[in-house]
């Protein structure tokens, strides 16, 4: 299969620019999605390549969610964006309500295969409004299956499988992924399924279960923990609903410790679930799981003081120090 | 003549709702259904008329939790609706919808919505649909009076006009939102002339009269089909019965439930038979027909099954 | 402090009354709530008593909630309905997005003291958009505060708290309590502050941390569970933001066995930020936690298909059996 | 005579506005201000008008993340601003809003908003709050004429109606939604015209016009004031600049921006100062007076220390 240099941009627009192709039934539509390009650029070219099933909408995500899940009932595969994770609570009812029910109401007779293309989290000088990290709030209901891609690969992969995938599918990308250096990125493979996590960086010491852009930072931490002694595997979730619980267990058994680490909110978060399934699972600790998250607070705007929220390298370090320093390491028997 | 035999049809099929609805009632009453159920008694000819227009082997309909009606008029068995409510296996939606939230993609009813006004933009993705498909489908968003401030349905009557998707906005005005008079909650009450803001046309219509609803959504499907955009329909109505069973309507002010009743659908229509000659026994024959009908289909649906306990998991994904 | 005979209705009708008496800076509005005395009769008589502060709105939750949030900013003290909590997702962003930033970006010089009552969970015959149990949706968000009273007395206090809080508060109530039998209701005493759990029965064996309507079926499983040997403390969690741990991690201690019981969704629901807790408060407990919500569905309507997905006095008990029917109690040494 | 001072007191606060935002270009160029910042440069004249014809000791206003010649108009100090968007301690909002989520409850700025028309029902509450309080507060909501087609301002339109509440909703009509041009999304771009389907008055005004503007928004304020209910008014300006610092504009039509410089309010303002018989010589000095107070500003705000960031868990409660 072709490999190609892109950005995460360009992978998800590689991703997009496929199924437009290969499914017909394949619509995109958002705001600013088609003559703009998107306002991250990701759209750019798909109108140009696909014409009609590729428009601009009014500032209404009501009704481009709700058109959708319409659409989809009809055979259409549409694929909408939403600007920012935190502009779906205009219109969380279409996903909630209306979207995660077209299904099971109908037994399968009707179904919503739709993807909702949104990013979220902070960037230096987003307000508390641009900021939030909300998959906490998607991943809580049945008949939705979220995603969170943060490698350039994974971009065009987990977007490719919500888009073939026939329920309705939450794609939270990271903006400040978008445009960052070009990778080798794999085109044109079977594509994928959904689910299943990944393991970035294998270890003995400490399971630490991350998803989204912040899987760097911690990344980082690991390599640094690495030169103290420390040796951490590190796995991407990339799948919030389902989890791949298998490999999370299987890790925390062998390592006989767990850090969660994610950047929203700790409260309420999607790391309570991971922490709470692998304390139902009755795998014996060799210390307390710790989850690192955003404390409560809104985000505030500027960097240096979004930067005192939010959870970074040195935090993750720390908690790597405190969780699996003190040289035993292992399972208990 | 036609319009005799036109609105013999219609006066079936209400009566096929109303006596289905009365079924309901008992049923409620007798504890076989549980839960809150919203009836549309009078306003059946709203249904009725609105369906005789469409052509349901294309077309879509996009009610609310008010939805018996529309099922019945779109052709769903009475004992598929009342075995639904009932939580049997046959019932339309296996017992998963109830009252309130069944579907019936097979006849073209796209299913009831119990979010107000969430209806209306997923009709005009099923208009949207079928710029695609070729199927010349129009959809057809059904919602109260009420409804029309709820932000969803101006999202979609904007989305719709802007895209000019062939969509029928049909507003079942029966002058209330739940327990409150619609007219209190707006400063401009004919709610038809907020199509003009939108760029569409907007036309309030006899909503007690099936041939008048016929009309008016017939010409407006045409335009629709023809890809002149949507319509939004404001149908003058009301209910002669509470907002959900058991409900008292204590806030109905003296003498408003009287007129309703007088000028409720069903007796129009047979007035109207009469004037053109019908003949009371056929009028007899007829009521007696579907109500024979509908006691059949309660017992059909009464002797069914209950929907499966074990199956309540699956369907929630591919 | 005088008693009343009251049923939970009249209980949290009674708060009302109160709130609208003390406190003139108080509004009650919302759909249906005034004239008609609201759809459950929770309202009933409050628009004769006061007035023209109470008032009913057209069907439109963004104006709701976000009027509120405004007349919150200028000194009023809105209490305002939504019907179900299954419809604040047509308006999410108002209580997300706009209440819960207000104290924190102005830094004080603004907040919002609005109470956002509202009811939830299933009811026999109600739909899949009417049955909902969100409170984790709510929980997960920094600057709101949440309760969710289950008894004649909490349903006055826990709104009376709520209405007298600085910030903006969300009250989920339950309709199947409403109107049941009358109890004694305290009446006109302090009115107390937000937080703190309620031990609805003491127990030895099992921590049983529960909230909302569901603890009915809870105690009726403790109860037969106690038949059989098995002595649980049943903890109603009643706040759900900001959560009593002390009190959850006091009695665990004391038990060394920990059950979650909730109405909502079981992943990703607030049992997993339960369970998260107590695992990394590093109590060792003598027997894996366990959740009992419900399970990935959608809630159907028939009432016997309804009682198929959602958790029961039966699945508490069995729950109960499963983890401390050993005979085996006590944390470990 | 008035209409000359008139004019030349909107000029400068004008000037005030440009000037600033011509600053934060620079700091935003230079990498002291991050992040993206929506900047007003060409519809300074609404919010001169505008802010003219309230009365800020009781009235309220509600703009969006384009909000700083709001703020500006309403009296907040270049210098706060600017702090703001540097997040240093004396910023507005000491560095939690920043550039578009800042607020000024003491300006009677009470917040932009960075979700699309949500601020149009919170400026009902305010409003809301003056039928309780006896202020004879006025609120004013403004949003851009994308804004028209998010359903929380419906929702905020029909319920001012329907309860008469003294707001205006004023719309910054550019033409353009972020990059898209909202002609292209509605099927009538006359917004104002949707005023009528709420019962409510609707009107169109020169928004490059600060006189035009404040006439208008006076008038409504008045008639708000007197109880009489909101209004909606659709100014129309341009953005001479892109929807934020780095938009390319590629989307612009050829010339389109050449015409909008043309007819850029402080141009006109300038022109028409001088067919007025102001002489060159004044508008320089007041021109020079302005930028030398805003030069001051951004040293004075650059100056300043950072936020600090050991307080970022407060105010999240009481
Ligand atoms: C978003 C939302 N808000 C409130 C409700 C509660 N509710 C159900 S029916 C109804 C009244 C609707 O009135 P109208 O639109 O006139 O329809 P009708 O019931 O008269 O047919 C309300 C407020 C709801 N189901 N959804
Ligand atoms: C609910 C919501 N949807 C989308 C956005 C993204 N967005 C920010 S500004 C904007 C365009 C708004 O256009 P308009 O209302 O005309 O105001 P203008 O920017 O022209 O002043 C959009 C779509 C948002 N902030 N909130
Ligand atoms: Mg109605
Ligand atoms: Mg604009």
């Amino acid at each position: 299969m072709p490999d190609a240099q892109l950005t995460y941009a360009g992978a998800a627009n590689a991703a997009l620019d496929r199924a437009l192709t290969e499914r017909p039934e394949t619509l995109l539509y958002g705001e600013d999605v088609a003559v703009p390009g998107g306002v991250f650029g990701v759209t750019k070219g798909l109108l140009k390549r696909h014409g009609d099933r590729v428009f601009d909408t009014p500032i209404s995500e009501a009704a481009i969610l709700g058109s959708a899940v319409g659409a989809s009932m009809f055979g259409r595969r549409p694929i909408v964006e939403i600007m920012w994770a935190d502009f779906a609570l205009v219109a969380f009812d279409q996903i909630v309500n209306q979207a995660a029910n077209v299904r099971y109401i109908s037994r399968g007779r009707l179904s919503a295969p739709l993807t909702i293309r949104t990013q979220q989290g902070n960037a230096p000088g987003a307000c508390a409004q641009h900021s939030q990290s909300l998959e906490a709030l998607f991943a809580h209901v049945p008949g939705l299956t979220v995603a969170m891609p943060a490698t350039h690969q994974d971009a065009h992969d987990l977007l490719l499988a919500a888009i073939w995938h026939d329920d309705p599918t939450v794609v939270i990308e990271n903006r400040t992924l978008y445009h960052g250096e070009k990778r080798a990125v794999r085109l044109g493979g079977p594509v994928p399924g959904i689910g299943g996590a990944a393991v970035r960086r294998p270890g003995t010491d400490v399971t630490v279960v991350t998803w989204g852009a912040i899987q760097h930072a911690v990344l980082d931490a690991a390599q640094r923990a690495a030169a103290e002694g420390i040796d951490a595997e590190v796995i991407d979730l990339r799948w919030i609903r389902p989890i791949d619980l298998p490999t999370v267990l299987g890790s925390v058994r062998r390592t006989g410790r767990l850090l969660v680490v994610h950047e929203a909110h700790t409260v309420g978060g999607v790391g309570g679930e991971v922490v709470a399934a692998v304390a139902e699972s009755g795998i014996r600790l060799a210390a307390p799981p710790v989850r690192l998250g955003a404390p409560p607070a809104r985000i505030p705007a500027a960097p240096h003081l979004a930067a005192a929220v939010l959870p970074g390298a040195a935090d993750v370090l720390g908690a790597l120090r405190a969780l699996a320093g003190d040289g035993v390491h292992g399972a208990v028997a | 003549m036609k319009s005799t035999t036109e609105l013999a049809d219609h006066l079936r099929v209400m009566h096929r709702i109303r006596f289905t609805e009365e079924a309901i009632t008992a049923l409620r009453a007798a504890g076989d259904v549980v839960g809150s159920v919203h009836l549309c008694n009078g306003q059946e000819a709203v249904y009725a008329g609105a369906v005789a227009a469409l052509d349901l082997s294309v077309d879509a309909v996009f009610p609310t939790y008010r939805g018996h009606g529309w099922a019945l008029a779109c052709g769903v068995a009475p004992r598929a609706v009342l075995a639904e409510l009932l939580g049997r296996a046959g019932g339309i939606s296996g017992g998963r919808g109830g009252s309130a939230y069944f579907t019936a993609p097979d006849h073209g009813m796209f299913g009831e919505n119990s979010i107000v006004g969430a209806g209306a933009p997923i009709a005009c993705g099923a208009a949207l649909a079928a710029a695609y498909d070729g199927s010349g489908r129009v959809a057809l968003a059904a919602f109260g009076e009420g409804a029309m401030n709820q932000g969803a349905v101006h999202e979609a009557l904007n989305l719709a006009a802007a895209r000019s998707l062939p969509v029928l906005f049909l507003v079942e005005n029966n002058g209330y939102s739940e327990l409150t008079p619609t007219d209190t909650m707006v400063r401009n009450d004919q709610l038809f002339r907020r199509a003009a803001g939108y760029g569409m046309p907007g036309a309030r219509v006899d909503g007690n009269d099936p041939v008048a609803v016929a009309d008016a959504v017939g010409r407006a499907a045409e335009r629709a089909r023809a890809g002149r955009g949507p319509v939004l329909l404001e149908a003058m109505t009301q209910r002669i019965v509470g907002h959900y069973i058991g409900d008292a309507q204590q806030y109905r002010p003296a003498g408003e439930l009287d007129a309703a009743l007088a000028a409720e659908p069903i007796r129009r229509a047979e007035e109207a038979l009469r004037a053109g000659g019908v003949a009371e026994a056929e009028l007899d024959a007829l009521r007696a027909a579907v109500r024979a009908e509908i006691d059949t289909a309660v017992a059909e649906a009464l002797a069914e099954p209950l929907a499966d306990p074990t199956t309540v998991l699956e369907h929630l994904y591919a």
